[in-house]
This record gives structure tokens, C-alpha cells and sequence, in this order.
């Protein structure tokens, strides 16, 4: 189960700790996935990360239909 | 349908078009439903006395008067303005000063939360 | 679900290639999926990649204030809406995703 | 002298707005001014502000490729041109102003 | 004599010091305004600082018609 | 009338439309111009292995190719790649990395700057 689903889209732009509630998850979309965080609970967009030839671990990234599945699971969508 | 909890944050791009979009869609939402706006990071600006029309921009001051009359809350974040020193002018709607903390609790508690 | 993608952000913006993104995968799930043009998100309205997610079956709304102080002429397959507009489609959306 | 403004940048942006003071107090100085629109920027060539310069002796040019591509047609005082014919109002510019 | 002229569009997002020569200028403008730097040779855009409501010293402001004549005389522009 | 020193300066933005943009103006302006292209901080992803298409973006190989053909210079600054750790692809024209001292001077030696 998730609770709030962070959307991120500019590097290193997080919302700040008291925000992140422990079962939230962040997505790095678009620029994001450049700088991967020190945080636990976050995944990659795939199409963004491999467009931009970032690396990124395997177990790290989700497709569109992922985020979706995601997207409709979570309590609420967040985009920062 | 009911109502729903609605948190809109203005963060971003101050003296834009963007809080002029966002005020203006504030206003829609608040038919409707149960609307908070918060005010934080560079978007505490938004709040002071600016000048939209002097860079090409319109005013905010009807979309924050039509906000007046509705149920809206409108709130800002504390440490953001204080951390920018910055002064906020009188508008036609109440603006409510709570700490970080207060805005945490708001977002955590809302339906839908809308970002600009 | 049903979801409502509103997106405001600049023409040829990332946001625009995250909205088309995720609206293709929502429909691909046969969810329920709409889009709302406001803004500047309003000239994205032309391009082709919304006409066919129209044909797949996507909802395709518009501020009709903002398309006519920027001169915008959509096709008819868009559907003229307002601020109260967007206002009900958040009451029916079960997920709600801004783009600005 | 003569200065010219190249305008890249989203419709509805500061730059916008820097683009049209400077070119306003250009003229003003009855220096030979002209704007050139291209990429987001051909949004731009729309807004009224941009035929009152005209109006006032600024001379129009825009990107006809990014026109066509963006499906925005300007009015008929503003002059279609190409990467090749900025490469020229290049050359006679006392000043260039890179705006995106 | 005005070398370059530097037009920066964002606040702190200056160019690097070797850059900058001796007889450069900087002319703050849009959003720039918002943070006096603390190198010397700047002035800002009057109209953008008016609008944002930013206080600067009056000998430190520019109106169009001044940053025109600049322009005229620096040997080239560069917007940052 | 006579050739320009002309640097285009891409610093910004990487994996956008800008970068599209900048380098089809940038064949324009190779025509009848002395042009120097310069990739440096955030701008020099842009000679990265990318893939502009998978995000919705034009390829960027046509404008290179096209520069290839003229008497333009790319330049990389050293230090922007070395501080981001990336790897610069093969492009149909070489890419000269240079210290950013050499691109102060050249900055200095123009006479049009363009940046995007």
C-alpha cells in the first residue's frame, strides 16, 4: 500500500523531510532522474532515465504501465 | 459527488503568469469544494506587495477578491517568509501565517493535492 | 480508475511527454482518462499525439478563456470547459495529476 | 544602431516582456530595431504587444519551419523567414540579444 | 567603456569570475533582481525591481531607456 | 558585409527542445559566420549518448551532421564533464574539450554571443 506518490521532476528538488510520510514513494520523472537520492523509497521512470542514458539499477526502474498501477494503488498523487 | 479536500500549494516562479493561472483556478475549485491555498518557498512572494502590470502581467486582485467570498482558506508558511524576510501586503481574503509543521498536517490530510 | 491529467506547463516541455506518457499507459489499462488544457498547457492542444490519444479513447477538455486570449482555435474533437468545469471533473476524478 | 532581439523562450515569460520594453525603448532612441521569432518563441509573434511594435517601426521576423510546426499563422506584417535569414539580420546587427 | 555586457535573467546564476573582465557590467533583470550580489559593478533593471517590489538603491537602478544607451555602447551583449 | 566571430554558448536545459533549437539556429549561423559552438555546464549532457526521440524530442544528429560540413568548431568545456563523470558519444563532427580557461578567451574573443 502506498500513501502519498511523489511525482519529482527537477534534480535534487525533494520535498522536505516532514512532508514524507514513511509509507509514501517518490517517482523521479523527467530531469529528476539524473541525481538519485540518498533516500530508500524511491523508483525511476524508465523511459526518462534510459532517454537521458543515466544508469540506473534494474530493480530501480518503472515503466509508464508500472507507474500507472502505482498511480491507482496510492491514496494520492503529488507532483513537486 | 461530494466534496472534496483540496490542498493547492503555490511554490514556485513568483511574478509570473503561473500564480495568476493558479489563483484563477483556485477560484474554480473553490466552487465545489473544500479548498485550502498554501503559500510556500519562493511562492510567499506572490503574497507581498508586487506589481504584475509593470512586467506584463494581470492582477491577482480579482481572482483573491472572488476567493474572499468563498469558503477558501488561504495559507502561508511561516519559516518561508521569514527565511526571505519579506513583508506580506493586505488582501481581500484572509491570509493565514502556520508554521511548517501546520502545512505538513494539511497536505497529509487532503484529497487531492495540487502543486504549482 | 478514473484519472485527470491537467497540464499547464509551456509547449515542448517535458511535462507535455509525461502527459502523453502516462495517459497512453491509463488507457492502455482501460482507465478512465482525461485531459485538461489550461494555460499555457493550452497550445499542446494542437499537436498530434492528443488528437490520438482522443481516438484512443482519452477525454480531451480545454479552458476556453485561456484558447482565446492566446488565439488558439482547438479541433472539435476538444470539448470547451472552464475553471467550474475543471472543478467537477476533480470531483469525479479518483486521481488527479497537475502539470504546470 | 541597429539591434536585434532573437525571442526563443515559452509564450507568457519574462523574457516576453524583457523583449518588448527593450525593443520599445529602442526605438524610442530611433535605433533600427528588430525582433526575430523562433522556436517556443513563435507563440509570442501573436500577442498585441508585438503589432504595436510593428506599429511603431520594429521590424518582424519569424522562423516560418517553427511556424508551420507549431501550426501558428502571424499576421501578414510580420516577414517569414529562416535559420539562414537570421544568419543575415546577424550580420548587419550592431547588437545581438539572445533571449530563450 | 563598456566591454561586455551581462544581462542575467536569474538570481545568484551569475558567470564564473574568469569571465568576467575589468571593465564588464552586469545588469540584473526579471527574477535576477530579487538577490543583490556582492561584486560591485551591477545595477538592476528598474522596472523589474519595482514590480517585484525589491528595494535597491536608487543610484543602482536602470530604467530601459538607460540599458539601451549600455547596450549601444558595450562592445557586445551577453545574456546569462 | 563581413563574417562574424560568433559563440554559441549551450549551458543549459540538456535533454530538451533547446538543444534541438539551438543547434538547427546554429547551422543557420554557420552559414556566413566565423561560429564557435561551446557545450558547457548543464549543456554538456547534451553530447551525451541520449536519446532525444524516447522523450519526444527530435534527433539532434541531423543538425550535427550539417555542421560537420561547415567550418564551425565545437568545443567542450573539460571541467563541466569531468565534475558530471559522463561520457561523450561519437558525433559527425569532433568535439575539441577544452579547459575552461580557453573558453573564457574564447567568450572574450567574440563578437556576437549567443547562449542558450
Amino acid at each position: 500500500m502506498v500513501n502519498n506518490l511523489w511525482l519529482i521532476k527537477r534534480p535534487a528538488d525533494f520535498p522536505e523531510a516532514d512532508m514524507l510520510q514513511p509509507e509514501d514513494m517518490i517517482i523521479l520523472i523527467q530531469d529528476a532522474v539524473i541525481r538519485v537520492p540518498t533516500i530508500e523509497n524511491w523508483v525511476a521512470c524508465r523511459e526518462d532515465a534510459v532517454a537521458r542514458n543515466i544508469k540506473i539499477p534494474e530493480d530501480k526502474m518503472m515503466d509508464y504501465t508500472d507507474i500507472i498501477d502505482l498511480i491507482e494503488k496510492a491514496n494520492k498523487v503529488i507532483v513537486w | 459527488m461530494a466534496k472534496k479536500k483540496i490542498v493547492l500549494i503555490i511554490k514556485s516562479n513568483p511574478f509570473s503568469w503561473k500564480a495568476f493561472e493558479a489563483l484563477r483556478q483556485a477560484v474554480g475549485l473553490s466552487m465545489g469544494h473544500d479548498l485550502t491555498i498554501i503559500f510556500m518557498k519562493e511562492g510567499v512572494y506572490t503574497l507581498t506587495d508586487w506589481k504584475p502590470q509593470m512586467i506584463g502581467i494581470e492582477p491577482l486582485d480579482k481572482s483573491m477578491e472572488a476567493l474572499g467570498m468563498t469558503e477558501a482558506t488561504v495559507v502561508a508558511e511561516e519559516e518561508a517568509i521569514r527565511e526571505r524576510g519579506i513583508k506580506l501586503r493586505q488582501w481581500p481574503i484572509e491570509v493565514k501565517i502556520r508554521p511548517k509543521e501546520e502545512v505538513c498536517e494539511l497536505v497529509e490530510n487532503a484529497e487531492v493535492v495540487i502543486t504549482w | 480508475m478514473n484519472l485527470l491529467i491537467v497540464l499547464a506547463s509551456n509547449p515542448y516541455s517535458h511535462d507535455f511527454n509525461t502527459a502523453v506518457k502516462l495517459a497512453e499507459a491509463s488507457i492502455n489499462r482501460n482507465h478512465r482518462t482525461s485531459i485538461f488544457f489550461m494555460g499555457n498547457g493550452i497550445y499542446s492542444v494542437l499537436r498530434p499525439e492528443v488528437k490520438e490519444l482522443y481516438e484512443k479513447g482519452a477525454k480531451i477538455y480545454y479552458c476556453a478563456h485561456n484558447a482565446q486570449q492566446r488565439k488558439i482555435k482547438p479541433e472539435e474533437w476538444a470539448e470547451s470547459s472552464s475553471m467550474y468545469g475543471l472543478s467537477k471533473l476533480v470531483t469525479e476524478a479518483d486521481k488527479v495529476i497537475m502539470l504546470d
